[in-house]
């Protein structure tokens, strides 16, 4: 039992990783990148962590594996938005086909405050 | 023989940096501190000296785990000597820096800093084991680093990056000897290593992992063609930092190269004469280098590589009798050298400048501070029987006795050439009359100082001087010394039992 | 013994301390040294005399057979009266030419420790000794020399003079190596008791080519005289002491000392023939076109050294003895026509002899002193120096086929010294005093009696030779020849050819000194001659030998930090190189490696890749990242290979040396290529085939066995002895927590570093 | 096929790959931030290699790296939005 | 970087990684870990909440200087490796205490000494990394 | 204050005893210490915030976070594995009911980890999240339903 | 796997030394830190490569009995790559501090101390 459920788990895991991969090459533009990877791998390697931590079936190693994954919950998106943040103002423009950008232009190009309204 | 408080050389020094280390801002505690505890650290070294000198050679194995699995600490008579001389040269540049030093530089770990130095030597000189032999190098670099570049002048800086980037490589390549031993050997205990690499049936990497050990401490004790970090760089800290560079920094590689290729690599007959080829052009082109410069200090620096090649010398011809001059020559020559770079810097509070061609009238108007110059000055050139002479006579008599009389030419000539350029900068620095220079308004001259300073910069020099004149004039000693020594590195089967005897006794 | 040879170098230290009595009057005592010494040999004497040697010994450097041992003989005991007796004199003498001098402590300390390293030198037994003796003559005389130092030129003929005997001293320290080592002695009397086996060892050769350049440098033989007219820049006590009586006799003294052990050969003798018959000729036909009463002698005392190695490599018994005799003769007068000279200049302000004359009209005694040892140069009876001559000419015309040409050149020598002597010591003071110096009078006593009473001695010798015959000639005859021959010095020997050949030379010198008046004109024409003289070419060779140096130094110290590594590298590689090929067999073992997973084969692959990413990018960031994914690479490889800890230290570090990175970024450089196509490929050449070294090197290591002995002591004893599980953790803490107390504080030294390095900003005041 | 063999033969090779795939957009950029971006997903795919090879090797203790990557993996993201942020101010 | 969401985000972690490195450290004679990677961890934990909140925070937060651990843990290491000369064994020889503690396992002075190495860490890297925030 | 500080040293020891995986007394006594010590190290000036206040609540919205994070996951595979992009993106201004740092930040950040979504920044002011979204059909129809889900649910459970 | 990391250490030996002799500053940090993996990969492989076995004594255990990596290597590098750091953050700073005083990246333009006449 324990085995196919590891099996599962790692499976679907690896899955997602394989399509944030993918995805990361196929994007057209970094936020779609930020976007589809972020939250793909995070489910993908908590889904392995969790295999892993039924594989072992200790508590303590359990734990331990619920203690990564709300790490990487907790740090994944701020890295995220850390860096689609900072990109937005160096430049990185948005893929072609985008259909509106409310951001635009509510950066103060010097100190970087982010305005509500126009 | 087993004794714990052989690692008190290191220790203490440890202990010291740390106590200064607390004492960050307040300098004058810390100016205090180090004096004492530089005394300290010599009657250390002195009682070290003695009880390995009357005892044999004493062992600590750290951690109480018997050799070879735990880290050894040999102290043999090479090794007490270096940390005696260390402990000597130590003190005299702690006291000299006590004066000279400006606060700037005190209040961000110089002393600290310096003491850290100096436990790296002692720990190089004593350890017993090739990779703890490894970060004591480390230690010893990271501190001369920080050194030289304390302050931060451009002259500075730019010697450094030169200094910083052959020492780090002279790492890598050491890093590298020691990952193809311990692939070879299986082992990291020096002694044990002196068996092991005896065993290896595949003598061509012996040779091969020799070539990487002469390399990387070739670059470290500054000889040809390995040498360019020192000249580029060693005459542009402050003086007290060159004196301590110039006389121990350069000489723990040489020690290194000496330990090792007595230790763990005889010198076949190609390394052999390799040894003898770079000594040559060790001496020659320190001493080209040195009577081309008009800078005091690099006139020093120069000095220091060609007389390197007097030491590797010794080694190359691997007698006991070339190893009695390489070890007179480098006990002399760490004493001298310190000096000598002290004297600059006192020359230096005193005019402002160390350009010869710009110095002079020193003899007129410092009569007292010039004999007292002439003594390491001369001693450096060797004019017997002030200290210098007396290696060379073993090294002369060495080589000769092997039949190596290019090697005798090369001894000889950088003999002259030290003896012209010393003889150029005496007339230059010392009898030219020279006019008075502008002062400078960012030189703090030697008169300005609080009488304490003063003091402070000339009692080392004074203390220097007597000793090398001791050293000179009561050759006897030192030979005797020098001869014991050449004499446990010949024959090192006293240092691997000392180490590995107490295989038997649980730890 | 000892006492009275260190006494000096004590006096020499005492002296600096006791300046103010010196400066003062307390000067007059000095001279009192040099008496009593002068006393304490003569009182040996007698014993000499009956042709007793006395040892000394005090032991020094036991260990390498080095000791203080002297050794009183005839030879040493000629020396040590003339060291210690023009000592006496030129101490006096000092005391009213440099009276009231500020340097006066100075030059008095110089002169003792001078007068004791020639004693030492001419008193030790022991050769090793011996030259330590040597060297501290020359160094004394180097500070001598450049005494007055505010003079450039002085303080040129100083480094020159030292340069010279220096590179001389140092030949002769290799020489008498040589020969301790290979007669088993550094005593000169054992050595001496196995002479034969010296002159058959095969390094005879060597060591008499270094004896050889020792003495002809210090005794300014040709080629290497050229440093002595310059010498001359030194006070004239100095002249007087060193360059004409004691220092440059060191040679003579060495040559003289070695004859009974290493002489009597042919490359012993034709070589000192050779070199001395040129010397004194060339220096002597140099000495006649000068006008400077110092030059004309300097030259005349080259001529005489010539002479007197020319007598000691005749080696014959005869010519032996002649120059036993002719050191004493030179000596005598060769002294008192300096400090005469020192009086001229000193009074007259000049020692242009063109333009002296008449002085005997103000200073008589010194014009009679002058006289005297004029014609003892002469050699003229009944003059010491009749005697000197007589045997010079005894000993070339007794020496076979060469007889008549060496006769020829003695006379030859002679006729130019009898003419400069003349010159120096007879042309200031005849004729009319010039209107400028009638104000001229005669100096203080101490300065006239010394020439006076050496010309006397010239005069006395040649009258009662058997003063010195029995007590002091004879032995000097016995040691130089190391047998007991009875010798006699007599004035008188009949009519033979010797004595005509002597009248010859006096007729033909006074004929010379009555046709040649020295000239500027005619100084100018034998100046064209300098063009080849050995001076010039050791200039050009100096200055050959200082462009080498600039070549060598430039081509290694560049300044170019690329080029340092390349050459340190490239000396690595070779080296390696070469040993691997030579003693190293390639051969791989397949059957223990690892097996190759698809995981690892990604993980190396991408790490190739970011290497070479990294070497090639154009952005420092994009390095810095790529550097990071190497680093990330690195952790997976430990982690495949069962190294926890290191892929937990090395992730760790490598992310925070990446943010060190990024926060430093902006004040690190842009990325730049400098370096030209032609040096890249070049560089990658060379480090591709560093890399292969290693590469083929770390497979030839794996093929080898391990010994496990270590690893299997720790897995054994972590837990059951340093109670821990993680062995790694219990090496870096206990086994060998040593290294990581080490480490640690490498860190936070540098940790300081940049703490100092960012925030110490040295105010202009601070920085030196 | 054990559990061994299917995460060794068929989930490791499939992570390995996707590493690849990601070092891929590393490489060709064309902006720092993309780099970075992937630098993050190439760690984050590193813990779950971590994972299963902890599986495989039977060592939980692997997990503990995992647990670091996890924790400091986004600090480099930080680190480059840092300087991107810098380096609009200071330009 | 004053974003709302880093430095919330960053006041949990703190806390967090500070007991996690602790965490390393205690267990790095059994399992990997050990004071320098506990120390690492630590001072990561520190660096973050500077990003996040600006050198001068974290500063307060710590309110001492970091460099000043530098002298404490090796202090800590220097005296827990010499103990044993006072009682006339080698430097570094293990002493031990009798019985376990609970978590911790054995307490003997190579936790001390691993102790000193963490402490030690953690000020040099924040040394480090401070002083370059503070020139930049 | 007290209450707050209690909560969060609580929830430390308790992470701790997971991380160490030793479920025992002295365990949690030892990571209550330490975790106590930890928050004097760290103490800033936290608003009030309240952890377990409303368990039940917080276990609805693991669930519904779940159960976006899957949907749209699957949503975003399907535009990465066929060839051609189907997706509309765009940043689309949320005005925002969040008002603590607390608050946004969760909000925030629950938005980045569910596909398709990226918040990008807040506004200084804190009036509005700025979210990068792969499928903007309809802005007003995607702001409410952030606004009615995600927004909704967080508040329900930190309020 | 052996024959991999062989050529991946003569590469990184390779890499190193070629950014070594770049006349830029920060390429020859970046060397010297290639040059240090390359060093520690060395140590490691040198030091005989066990997969999946790390010197970890099993709760139950007194010792290590079955094959196991070896932990002197690894103690080793430990020990190298934490010194490492140091040196190398020291380098970095000191290439900053000699690019904000000479103003220049071209190590070939930092000559003058040694220059004969200064
Ligand atoms: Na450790
Ligand atoms: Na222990």
């Amino acid at each position: 039992m324990t085995e196919i459920i590891v099996i599962i788990l790692s499976s679907l895991g690896a899955l997602f990783i394989l399509l944030a991969a993918v995805g990361i090459v196929k994007m057209p533009d970094l936020y779609l990148r930020i976007s589809v990877t972020t939250k793909a791998a995070t489910l993908g390697i908590g889904l392995i962590l969790l295999g892993a931590g039924i594989y072992f079936s200790d508590t303590a190693i359990l734990a331990r594996v619920i203690a990564i994954i709300v790490f990487m919950l907790l740090t994944a998106p701020v890295g995220a938005h850390m860096i689609g943040r900072a990109s937005y103002f160096t430049g990185v423009k948005m893929w072609k086909n985008s259909k509106i950008d409310e951001l635009e232009g509510k950066y103060d190009t010097k100190s970087h405050k982010l305005k509500s309204e126009d | 023989m087993n004794n714990p408080y052989i690692i008190l050389p290191v220790i203490f020094q440890l202990f010291t940096a740390v106590l200064l280390l607390f004492f960050w801002f307040r300098v004058n505690a810390q100016r205090l501190i180090t004096i004492i505890c530089s005394l300290v650290s010599l009657g250390i070294a002195i009682w070290l000296l003695k009880e390995v000198y009357q005892n044999g050679i004493l062992t600590m194995q750290a951690g109480g785990w018997k050799a070879p699995f735990g880290i050894t600490f040999v102290a043999d008579v090479f090794s007490a000597t270096m940390v005696l001389l260390t402990a000597i040269a130590g003190m005299a540049v702690a006291v000299f820096s006590t004066g000279s030093i400006r606060n700037a530089r005190l209040k961000f770990g110089y002393f600290p800093i310096l003491n850290f130095l100096l436990m790296g030597l002692n720990g190089a000189f004593l350890t017993g084991d090739i990779f703890n032999l490894y970060v004591w190098f480390e230690i010893i670099i990271i501190a001369s680093f920080v050194l030289i570049t304390i302050g931060g002048e451009k002259a500075q800086i730019e010697g450094a990056i030169k200094y910083v980037t052959m020492n780090l490589l002279a790492s890598a390549i050491f890093l590298t000897a020691i990952a193809i031993l311990y692939g070879l050997a299986g082992s990291l205990n020096m002694a044990d290593l002196s068996e092991q690499v005896a065993q290896i049936e595949n003598r061509g990497l012996v040779n091969v992992v020799a070539i990487l050990f002469l390399v990387g401490f070739g670059i470290k004790s500054a000889i040809f063609p390995l040498y360019f970090w020192l000249p580029a760089s060693y005459h542009t800290p402050p003086p007290a930092i060159s004196a301590i560079f110039g006389g121990l920094l350069t000489k723990v590689g040489v020690y290194a190269l000496l330990r090792i290729f007595t230790l763990i690599f005889v010198p076949d007959a190609f390394l052999s004469n390799l040894l003898i080829v770079l000594a040559a052009m060790t001496i020659l082109s320190g001493g080209l280098g040195a009577i081309l410069q008009v800078n005091m200090r690099k006139i020093f620096s120069y000095l220091i590589v060609c007389h390197i090649g007097f030491m590797i010398a010794g080694l190359g011809i691997y007698t006991e009798l070339a190893l009695v001059g390489a070890i007179f020559y480098l006990i002399h020559d760490i004493i001298v050298k310190t000096n000598l770079f002290l004297i600059s810097g006192l020359i230096f509070k005193l005019k402002g400048t160390l350009n010869i061609e710009k110095l002079g009238g020193i003899y007129k108007k410092y009569p007292k501070f010039s004999l007292l110059m002439a003594i390491p000055l001369f001693s450096l050139v060797g004019i017997p029987p002030l200290s210098g002479f007396w290696a060379k006579l073993f090294l002369i008599q060495g080589s000769y006795l092997e039949g190596q009389y290019t090697l005798i030419g090369f001894i000889l000539l950088g003999s002259f050439l030290t003896l012209w350029v010393i003889a150029k900068l005496w007339s230059e620095v010392f009898w030219k009359d020279a006019k008075d220079l502008p002062k400078k308004i960012n030189v703090k001259y030697f008169k300005e100082l609080k009488p304490l300073k003063q003091w402070a910069m000339v009692i080392p020099i004074v203390l220097l001087a007597a000793t090398s004149l001791y050293i000179g004039l009561a050759a006897e000693h030192i030979i005797l010394l020098s001869k014991q020594i050449a004499a446990e590195l010949i024959n090192p089967s006293a240092y691997i039992e000392a180490v590995l005897g107490s295989k038997t006794t649980t730890p | 013994m000892i006492i009275a040879i260190l006494s000096g170098f004590i006096a020499a230290a005492l002296i600096p301390l006791l300046s103010k009595i010196i400066k003062g009057k307390g000067s007059i005592l000095l001279p009192f040294l040099p008496l009593s010494l002068f006393v304490y040999f003569a009182s040996y004497l007698p014993k000499i005399g009956k042709g007793e040697k006395l040892n000394f010994v005090y032991e020094w450097v036991p260990s390498f057979g080095i000791n203080l041992s002297f050794h009183l003989d005839g030879l040493s005991m000629l020396f040590a009266l003339l060291i210690t007796g023009i000592g006496t004199l030129v101490f006096f003498y000092t005391y009213s030419y440099l009276k009231g001098h500020v340097y006066l402590d100075r030059f008095y300390g110089y002169l003792s420790m001078f007068m004791a390293s020639m004693l030492g030198l001419v008193l030790s037994d022991n050769i090793i000794t011996l030259f330590i003796f040597w060297e501290l003559t020359s160094i004394s005389s180097f500070f001598l020399i450049g005494f007055n130092n505010d003079d450039p030129k002085s303080r040129k003929s100083a480094l020159l003079a030292l340069s010279i005997t220096g590179m001389g001293g140092l030949f002769l320290l290799a020489g008498m190596l040589l020969l301790g080592t290979a007669g088993g002695s550094y005593s000169f009397q054992e050595l001496l008791a196995n002479g034969s086996l010296i002159q058959e060892h095969a390094s005879y050769g060597w060591i008499i080519l270094l004896v050889f350049l020792g003495a002809f440098t210090k005794s300014a033989q040709f080629p290497f005289h050229f440093w002595l007219p310059g010498a001359m820049k030194a006070p004239t006590p100095v002249s007087t002491y060193l360059h004409s009586a004691t220092m440059v006799k060191a040679g003579i003294y060495i040559l003289a000392r070695f004859t009974p052990l290493l002489g009597g050969t042919t490359e012993w003798n034709t070589t000192l023939i050779i070199v001395g018959a040129v010397t004194m000729v060339y220096a002597a036909i140099h000495s006649i076109f000068r006008m400077d009463m110092k030059s004309i002698l300097a030259y005349s005392t080259i001529s005489a050294l010539g002479i007197l190695v020319f007598l000691i490599g005749l080696g014959t018994e005869e010519s032996l003895l002649a120059a036993g005799v002719f050191i004493l003769v030179h000596a005598l007068y060769k002294a008192t026509l300096f400090l005469i000279t020192g009086i001229v200049d000193h009074e007259t302000s000049t020692r242009d002899v063109t333009v002296l004359g008449g002085l005997r009209k103000v200073m008589m005694p010194v014009a009679i002193a002058a006289g005297l040892a004029a014609l003892s140069n002469a050699g003229a009876p009944p003059f010491f120096g009749f005697i000197g001559k007589d045997l010079i000419y005894e000993a070339t015309l007794h020496f076979g086929d060469w007889a008549y040409l060496l006769t020829g050149a003695a006379i030859l020598t002679n006729i130019c010294l009898l003419f400069a002597g003349l010159l120096a010591g007879y042309k200031p003071f005849v004729g009319n005093l010039p209107a400028e110096f009638s104000k001229v009078h005669l100096p203080h006593p101490t300065m006239w009696v010394p020439p006076l009473i050496l010309a006397a001695l010239g005069l006395i010798f040649g009258l009662f030779p058997v003063l010195i015959e029995k007590n002091l000639i004879q032995p000097v005859f016995s040691s130089l020849t190391n047998n007991d021959t009875v010798i006699h010095l007599k004035l008188w020997h009949g009519f033979n050819v010797v004595l005509g050949l002597s009248m010859l030379t006096l007729t033909l010198g006074v004929l010379l000194y009555w046709k040649l008046k020295p000239s500027e004109a005619l100084f100018g024409k034998t100046l064209k001659f300098e063009l080849f003289s050995p001076q010039t070419i050791a200039l050009l060779f100096g200055r050959l030998f200082s462009g080498f140096a600039k070549f060598w130094t430039g081509f290694f110290q560049n300044g170019y930090l690329r080029n340092y590594v390349i050459t340190i590298l490239g000396f690595l590689t070779i080296l390696l190189g070469y040993r691997l090929y030579q003693g190293v067999n390639f051969y791989v073992d397949t059957a223990k490696l690892t097996e190759l997973t698809i995981y690892e084969v990604i993980v190396v692959l991408i790490m190739i890749v970011s290497i070479i990413f990294t070497v090639f990018s154009r952005s420092r960031l994009v390095a810095v990242a790529s550097l990071g994914v190497i680093g990330y690479s690195i952790c997976l490889i430990f982690l495949f290979y069962s190294a926890p800890d290191l892929a937990m230290t090395q992730f760790s570090i490598d992310t925070l040396t990446v943010i060190l990175f990024v926060l430093v970024i902006y004040n690190l450089p842009k990325y730049k290529t400098f370096s030209k196509r032609r040096i890249r490929v070049r560089d990658g050449i060379l480090s591709l085939f560093f890399g292969t070294l290693i590469a083929i090197l770390t497979l030839e290591v794996l093929a080898e066995p391990l010994n496990r002995e270590t690893s299997i002591f720790y897995a054994e004893s972590a837990y059951i002895l340093a109670k821990g599980k993680n062995v790694v953790n219990v090496i870096l803490v206990d086994f060998r927590g040593l290294d990581t107390i080490v480490e640690i504080t490498v860190l936070v030294i540098a940790a300081i570093g940049v703490f100092s390095l960012l925030k110490l900003r040295l105010k202009s005041i601070e920085k030196e | 096929m054990s559990v061994y063999d299917y995460l060794y033969y068929i989930i490791l090779p499939i992570l390995a790959v996707s590493i690849l795939i990601i070092f891929i957009r590393f490489l060709i950029g064309p902006k720092l931030s993309d780099r970075v971006v992937a630098l993050d997903l190439l760690l984050t795919t590193g813990i779950g290699i971590i994972a299963v090879y902890s599986i495989i090797t039977n060592q939980p203790a692997f997990l503990d790296i995992a647990m670091i990557l996890a924790l400091i993996a986004f600090l480099g993201t930080v680190a480059f939005a840092y300087y991107l942020e810098k380096r609009e101010k200071n330009d | 970087m004053k974003t709302i969401i880093f430095k919330t985000a960053s006041t949990y972690l703190l806390p967090l990684l500070v007991l996690f490195s602790v965490f390393i450290l205690l267990r790095g004679h059994y399992l990997p870990g050990g004071g320098f990677v506990g120390g690492l961890i630590a001072s990561i934990a520190f660096v973050i909440h500077s990003f996040a909140n600006g050198l001068e925070q974290t500063k307060s937060l710590i309110k001492f200087h970091p460099g000043f651990l530098m002298p404490i843990g090796l202090c800590i290491a220097l005296l827990s490796g010499a103990a044993p000369l006072l009682v006339g064994q080698s430097f570094m020889t293990g002493l031990w205490f009798e019985d376990p503690l609970p978590v911790i396992g054995m307490v003997g002075s190579a936790l001390f000494f691993d102790t000193g190495v963490y402490l030690v860490v953690i000020g040099v890297t924040l040394t480090i990394i401070f002083t370059i925030s503070e020139t930049l | 204050m007290i209450k707050t500080k209690f909560l969060s040293n609580l929830l430390l020891s308790l992470i701790w005893v997971a991380i160490t995986g030793a479920f025992t007394v002295e365990n949690f006594v030892f990571g209550f210490a330490l975790s106590f010590f930890l928050l004097w190290i760290t103490a800033t000036d936290r608003r009030d915030n309240k952890y377990f206040n409303r368990i039940p609540k917080l276990i609805g919205f693991v669930f519904f976070f779940l159960y976006e994070l899957i949907k749209a996951n699957i949503e975003v595979a399907y535009d990465v594995i066929t060839p051609r992009h189907y997706m509309e993106p765009g940043i689309v201004k949320i005005p925002l009911d969040a008002k603590s740092d607390l608050e946004i930040t969760l909000l925030a950040n629950l938005i980045t980890l569910t596909p398709g979504t990226l918040s990008l920044d807040v506004s200084d002011d804190r009036k509005v999240l700025y979210v990068h979204a792969m499928y903007v059909k309809d802005r007003e129809e995607f702001v409410a339903n952030i606004k009615n889900g995600f927004e909704r649910r967080l508040l329900e459970i930190t309020r | 796997m052996e024959l991999l990391l062989v050529i991946l250490i003569g590469l990184l030996y390779a890499s190193g030394i070629f950014m070594m002799l770049r006349r830029s500053m920060v390429k020859l940090i970046i060397g010297l830190i290639l040059l240090g993996n390359g060093a520690n990969m060395l140590i490691f492989l040198l030091g005989r490569i066990v997969k999946g076995k790390p010197p970890l004594i099993e709760s139950s255990a007194k010792m290590l009995t079955e094959i196991y990596a070896d932990p002197v290597p690894q103690a080793l590098i430990l020990t190298a790559i934490v010194i490492s750091f140091g040196l190398q953050s020291f380098a970095i700073i000191l290439v900053k501090r000699a690019y904000k005083i000479t103003d220049t990246d071209d190590l070939d333009e930092l000559n003058t101390t040694d220059e004969i006449y200064e």
